[in-house]
């Protein structure tokens, strides 16, 4: 063999070597977080990523999880995809064959949730994203759910009609306008749904405006919406930019009611809007914190000593999406990824700070209520709890 | 007076040239012949417009009105490759080399022109492409041999001596094959003896190749040696032409590069 | 027709503040012909500057101005000496590149210290006044006049004063300028950080006007500023300011007229058509080649 | 405590002498670009070939004091082109083996890695040997990938007889590589006009402008997305169309085209001097790039699954920008270096989190300023190379 021969074998060599890399396993549950650390919706992940380490740190403080009569803790692995649909999906299956991880939270952002979600089809790995509302996250083309896919928060088929109709028969106001940002993807189908629901429920909308992410002036759309004179202005957009939409139809003298959908929710919303131009303006939501229940008074009461701040819809859903994870591993008593999965679809009397969960005859979406909150005093305050039929 | 030392038909004929660049007249009604296998020499102040001249009979810039004829076909509304593809190479005022590439490089650019496969057989690499980029390097190192700088081939271009640079770009133009090889200022930046040997290549390249001549020069004795005819051109307008002898007692060349007091 | 009125002082609004960004990246690319792919990005840091101001003490609009306009000038200035000046003999490519690569560092740096969006805080009592249904506020009317106004104090310096004939010098041959016994270096870094400085003072009024501050606030709108210094004439200052007016009336026209979903696309083809009909800007000039 | 720092510098020696003779394998010498044994046999050929006593002359007076000619180094590490074939087919091979033996992750990030190199080496096309400066090949990207997704997706289950897909696979990455293309004409013809900056803005505004009309077109999603797509990119297929790119770009390179696309990098007009017609070698070289970057757009469609527009915006240029000058402009090995180091840093770099994104571009702005032309730039490893 020649020198050069040799020379291309060892390269050869190493470069397998390197490319099997090392596998390791010891004897704790692994649970890989797929979220959104950086890019667009930063504050999506750092909410996810709080609420999951909050659970995980009280599971193990009580000794951890009973797997088949055997105490074991939860290993969190934290992953940040960047927001972006390619990354997501490198890193779902990183968590699933280099972490080994038997379940997968997240991500939340529907863009990367759904390439994210084929990936642990797939692969056979239980997947839940907290906050991700576009149907094909959880659904195959052809309608049918995907076996390993679920989700913690109800779509938007099952919101935006119910918002609607909250509009048109408690706040009695026919006449909407919609400006939304068209190049996101949650949005863009609230915004669309809407229509469809508010004209449904006997509305009008005047005026369907867009704009697309990064945008800041929005004058031009608020002027030509103000020409329309409607009583409503629907703005599903991403929380940063709600207050400055607000502030704008404002000082152009827009006096119509803002309306408002889950993207609302974070308490950041309310530190953009210092003038309070949004207060009094309704959103439906997955979660309020004025609940009384103890399980939500005792969430919010760690997460508030844990962070200083309270916790938003994406912690809470993180947190309930966690508690599932965890209940379906007790009940499948391994953990086989599989069995994990095949329990948690029979799961049908979970409660968690969001409230109750069910996912019945197969479905993966679960059923839950719809709450409508409003902003007063730099407070979401409770209005009301929406039923779906 | 007799332009043409031999009756031949012109291979290029220039007739009342224009161009202006904005409100300046660069060229003006600017017209004479060059028949086959003539050197002719252009000469002039500077700012006469000769280099515009060359930019417009290599199709760099288009003529503002008149016409160029060559073997008896327009060719002012060509560009310069098209240009290029029927026979007239050019070198620059300001030396252009490619000069990151190698001297090799630059002419195999040049000799480029000659090689016939197609696109899809250059992706497929045919034996005819092989066997025609072969031939091209051979052909570019003979050329190289023949201007002495073979032992050059791979250094890049811009590490040449000035001399050095000069001389690729001629054999440059040459690996075009031209009929006609348009010189802007060949010896500009030698010294005495570089010239000389630089006549003598280009009086060899003449007789061997071929190739008519028109060259811009400030040296009177390079002229003197390489030239059938000369041009003389002050502010665009041609002011007199024949030989140099006929030229040097030419009251109007005088003038121009004189001013008017000596008469 | 108030409609229209309203649609038009929309229009001037967010020409002016587009202006403003343009110039900087017309005078660092007249002086050095080079994208400063950075500079969205200090206009962000501009924003973030006088929000951090404002928090640890409340100053004036003015004062305010004047601290972000010095302190982001130094940081450009500093941006030119560590990174561009290395490769200024580069090719012209490393130097985009390092633009680049600038920004991006300079974007998440911040975003890694402040993840989340941040209010801006008011630096004077906003009113509002409505005339016959058109409506003005007093902030308008301030970020209009103080980019009108740096915009005429940067025309006369270029135009009448030694240091501006310098920097038009520079732009014209760098190497004769420092054979004339012109600190060359220093001239540049001053430039680099007038053109810092001038889109700080813009992302500090973008700020006001939008009060929503984020780390990612550079890139989309450096990007549209970018468009309109090429639509006038990239290094044309007076082209800078036209090809902003062009821009931002296109996309109010197009918002006004049309569904507003087709906003970028008209936005970015009339950029294409300008440059089909006219390759170097409206007021652009083809850079001379002597043949 | 001695013993052990004589294993490890033993063990320091031992990587040494590897790195070594890798970096000997892929020999690089600027100088030597066109390869040298050619050369070699050229001269010796010439000087004895027929020329007339007058150039003999000539030569000898004319001869300058040149340097003495330097012999051109014989290595012994060059890769031969029987070598370089058994590489390719081992690759080819290990293509297949790697997905059994290694995680799904290793597979996905070769994959990536090939995508990469695909994008990076169609970018270098425009940017590194045209010398142009073009920022908008995610759009090519986006297009291909939209263009092979609809025809898998939209088309396909129409025609009535089912074909393996096996069959219909590169038909389809082939379509969407020419859909892209083909928009590379228009880009092409508005290259004849500008040049540089103002070009780098033409792609730029085409890139919005693609990206812009996605997110219209309901008939793709919208913003919504393109969902459903097969997941149809194995390694082996990567592996193969990044080895058709390669070899097609080689011998692209070498060609007359390739050499005009160099002179006109080097200076335009004295390439429209030498006769190289600028229109039609810019048009091919757009159409080339872009039909590349086309086929990385489906490849990369039929890995993720889905595709929606803000997977195509100015940051994946930036990416694949990152990736060329990091590697190296106009260099072949330069692209694949480049694609290589930019997808493993960035797994690498993973848990620095948010300050990945900063150490990234710091890594690029310090080889910009201590090495300006990338990793390999104006060099190339010598099976990238062509024997003549």
């Amino acid at each position: 063999m020649s020198k050069q021969q040799k020379q291309i074998v060892y390269f050869l060599f190493f470069s397998i070597l390197l490319l099997v890399g090392c596998r390791s396993s010891n004897q704790s549950i692994k649970i890989g977080l797929n979220t959104e650390l950086t890019g667009e919706a930063p504050a999506v992940g750092a909410s996810c990523v709080k609420a999951a380490t909050l659970f995980v740190n009280k599971m193990n403080q009580d000794g951890g999880v009973d797997v088949g009569g055997k105490k074991k803790p939860i290993e969190l692995i934290i992953a940040d995809n960047g927001s972006k649909a390619d990354e997501a999906v490198v890193v779902a299956q990183r968590l699933i064959t280099q972490n080994e991880v038997v379940a997968i939270v997240g991500p939340n952002i529907s863009s990367c949730a759904v390439p994210a979600s084929e990936i642990s089809e797939n692969m056979g790995c239980l997947m839940i994203s907290p906050w991700s509302t576009n149907i094909h996250t959880t659904t195959k083309n052809d309608g049918a759910f995907k076996k390993y896919v679920f989700r913690a928060c109800f779509t938007e088929l099952v919101e935006i009609p119910l918002l609607a109709q909250f509009a048109m028969s408690h706040l009695h106001l026919a006449k909407a306008a919609v400006l939304y940002d068209m190049s996101s993807e949650s949005p863009n189908s609230a915004a669309h749904q809407f229509q469809e629901s508010f004209l449904k429920a006997g509305g009008k909308i005047v005026a369907m405006e867009t704009y697309t992410s990064q945008d800041r002036d929005f004058s031009a759309q608020l002027t030509k919406i103000q020409a329309s004179h409607p009583d409503i202005l629907f703005i599903p957009a991403y929380y940063n930019d709600v207050p400055l939409i607000a502030e704008q139809a404002r000082n152009l003298g827009i006096t119509a009611q803002f309306l408002g959908y889950n993207s609302w929710s974070t308490p950041e919303i309310i530190q953009l809007d210092s003038h309070h131009y949004l207060d009094h303006a309704y959103f439906s939501n997955h979660f309020s914190t004025e609940s009384d229940s103890p399980l939500v008074k005792k969430f919010i009461q760690s997460y508030q000593s844990t962070y200083g701040t309270a916790p938003d819809d994406i912690a809470a859903l993180t947190y309930d999406t966690m508690g599932l994870i965890v209940e379906s591993i007790i009940k499948a008593g391994s953990l086989n990824r599989t069995a994990i999965a095949n329990m948690m679809a029979n799961i049908e009397d979970f409660t968690g700070v969001t409230g109750t969960y069910k996912f019945h005859q197969g479905n993966h979406d679960p059923f839950k209520n719809v709450i409508v909150l409003t902003i007063e005093n730099e407070k979401f305050v409770y209005v009301t709890t929406l039923q779906p039929e | 007076m007799d332009f043409t030392p031999e009756k031949q038909s012109p291979i290029l004929e220039v007739s009342l040239l224009n161009k202006n660049f904005g409100g300046m007249r660069t060229i003006i009604d600017l017209s004479f012949e060059l028949a086959p296998k003539e050197c002719l020499g252009i000469i002039g102040p500077n700012g006469a417009g000769k280099t515009t001249l060359f930019n417009l009979l290599s199709g760099i810039i288009r003529p503002s009105s008149g016409k160029i004829l060559w073997f008896h076909q327009e060719i002012q509304k060509k560009s310069s490759s098209e240009i290029v593809h029927l026979g007239i190479a050019r070198t620059f005022q300001n030396i252009r080399l490619f000069k990151q590439l190698s001297v090799l490089e630059n002419i195999r650019i040049a000799y480029d022109i000659h090689l016939t496969y197609t696109p899809l057989q250059a992706l497929l690499r045919t034996a005819l492409t092989r066997e025609e980029e072969k031939k091209s390097a051979q052909a570019a190192m003979e050329l190289l041999d023949v201007f002495s700088i073979t032992s050059l081939a791979h250094q890049p271009a811009g590490s040449l001596s000035y001399g050095d640079q000069r001389r690729l770009e001629i054999a440059r133009a040459l690996a075009l094959h031209p009929r006609l090889l348009l010189l802007d200022e060949p010896a500009a930046g030698m010294n005495e003896s570089e010239m000389y040997q630089l006549v003598e290549l280009l009086q060899w390249i003449q007789k061997k190749f071929h190739v008519s001549m028109l060259l811009i020069e400030h040296h009177m004795a390079f002229i003197n040696g390489l030239c059938d005819r000369t041009l003389v051109l002050d502010f665009g307008t041609l002011i007199a032409q024949g030989t140099l002898e006929e030229i040097r007692h030419d009251r109007r060349v005088i003038e121009a590069y004189l001013g008017e007091a000596v008469t | 027709m108030d409609y229209i009125i309203q649609q038009v002082i929309n229009a001037i609004q967010l020409g002016s503040i587009y202006g403003l960004i343009a110039l900087g990246y017309s005078l660092v690319y007249g002086v050095l012909s080079m994208m400063n792919f950075a500079h969205g990005d200090l206009f962000m840091l501009g924003a973030f500057f006088c929000l951090l101001l404002e928090k640890i003490i409340p100053l004036p609009l003015w004062l305010a101005l004047l601290l972000t306009m010095l302190v982001i000038g130094c940081l450009g200035a500093l941006l030119e000496r560590l990174a561009y000046r290395p490769i200024r003999h580069a090719p012209k490519v490393s130097a985009i590149i390092t633009s680049l690569g600038c920004g991006l560092i300079l974007e998440n740096i911040t975003l890694a210290m402040s993840p989340y969006p941040r209010h801006m805080p008011t630096l004077f009592q906003n009113s509002i006044f409505h005339f016959h249904g058109i409506t003005i506020s007093s902030l308008q009317i301030i970020v209009i006049g103080i980019s009108l106004l740096l915009m005429i104090l940067l025309d006369v310096m270029i135009r009448c004063t030694t240091l501006g004939m310098v920097i038009r010098a520079l732009a014209w041959n760098r190497l004769m300028v420092s054979l004339l016994g012109i600190p060359a270096n220093r001239i540049i870094s001053f430039t680099f950080a007038l053109g810092a400085a001038l889109g700080a003072a813009a992302g500090l009024l973008y700020a006001l006007t939008y009060p929503v501050v984020s780390s990612s606030m550079g890139i989309a709108i450096g990007w549209k500023a970018f468009i309109a210094a090429v639509i006038g004439g990239i290094g044309n200052m007076r082209g800078a300011l036209l090809g902003a007016f062009i821009l931002g009336s296109t996309e109010v026209m197009s918002i006004t007229m049309l569904p507003s979903t087709y906003r970028d696309l008209i936005a970015y083809s009339l950029l294409l058509i300008i440059l089909i009909f006219k390759p170097y800007g409206i007021l652009g000039e083809p850079p001379t080649q002597k043949i | 405590m001695i013993r052990l720092l004589d294993e490890f510098r033993c063990h320091f020696a031992m990587l040494r002498k590897h790195t070594i003779g890798l970096t000997r394998i892929f020999h690089t010498d600027h100088l030597r670009r066109s390869g040298s044994q050619m050369d070699t046999a050229l001269i010796s050929k010439s000087s004895s070939g027929s020329m007339d006593s007058y150039s003999r002359r000539q030569t000898s007076s004319l001869a300058l004091p040149h340097q003495p000619s330097r012999p051109p180094r014989h290595d012994q590490y060059e890769i031969s082109g029987l070598t370089s074939f058994y590489l390719v087919v081992l690759g080819g091979c290990s293509s297949f083996v790697i997905p059994e033996l290694c995680s799904n992750y290793i597979t996905c990030i070769l994959i990536t890695l090939a995508i990469n190199a695909i994008l990076c080496v169609s970018l270098n096309l425009i940017n590194g040997y045209m010398g142009e400066f073009s920022v908008g090949h995610a759009a090519f990207m986006a297009i291909g990938a939209y263009g092979s997704a609809i025809i898998t997706v939209k088309i396909l289950p129409l025609i009535p007889f089912s074909l393996s897909s096996f069959l219909t696979f590169p038909l389809m990455v082939v379509a969407g590589g020419l859909l892209a293309a083909l928009v590379g004409i228009p880009l092409a013809l508005l290259s004849f006009k500008t040049r540089g900056d103002y070009l780098a803005i033409i792609t730029l505004a085409f890139l919005m402008i693609v990206k812009s009309a996605l997110e219209n077109i309901s008939y793709v999603g919208g913003p919504r997305g393109f969902l459903g797509i097969p997941p149809l990119t194995t390694l082996p297929w990567v592996y193969f169309w990044a080895v058709v790119t390669f070899w097609i770009m080689r011998h692209f390179i070498h060609s007359k085209w390739g050499r005009s696309i160099i002179a006109i990098r080097e200076d335009e007009i004295a390439a429209e001097a030498m006769g190289v017609s600028t229109r039609s070698a810019k048009m091919m070289t757009f159409v080339i790039s872009s039909f590349f970057a086309g086929i990385a757009g489906g490849l990369f469609a039929h890995q993720i699954q889905f595709i929606n527009p803000s997977s195509f915006d100015i940051l994946r240029s930036t990416n694949i920008l990152v990736m060329v000058y990091l590697g190296g402009v106009a260099s072949l090995s330069g692209s694949l270096v480049g694609a290589g180091v930019f997808t493993i840093l960035y797994q690498i770099l993973q848990p620095l989190g948010v300050w990945r994104m900063v150490t990234m571009p710091l890594l690029l702005v310090l080889l910009m300023i201590f090495r300006p032309r990338g990793i390999m730039g104006y060099q190339e490893w010598s099976c990238f190379k062509l024997k003549e």
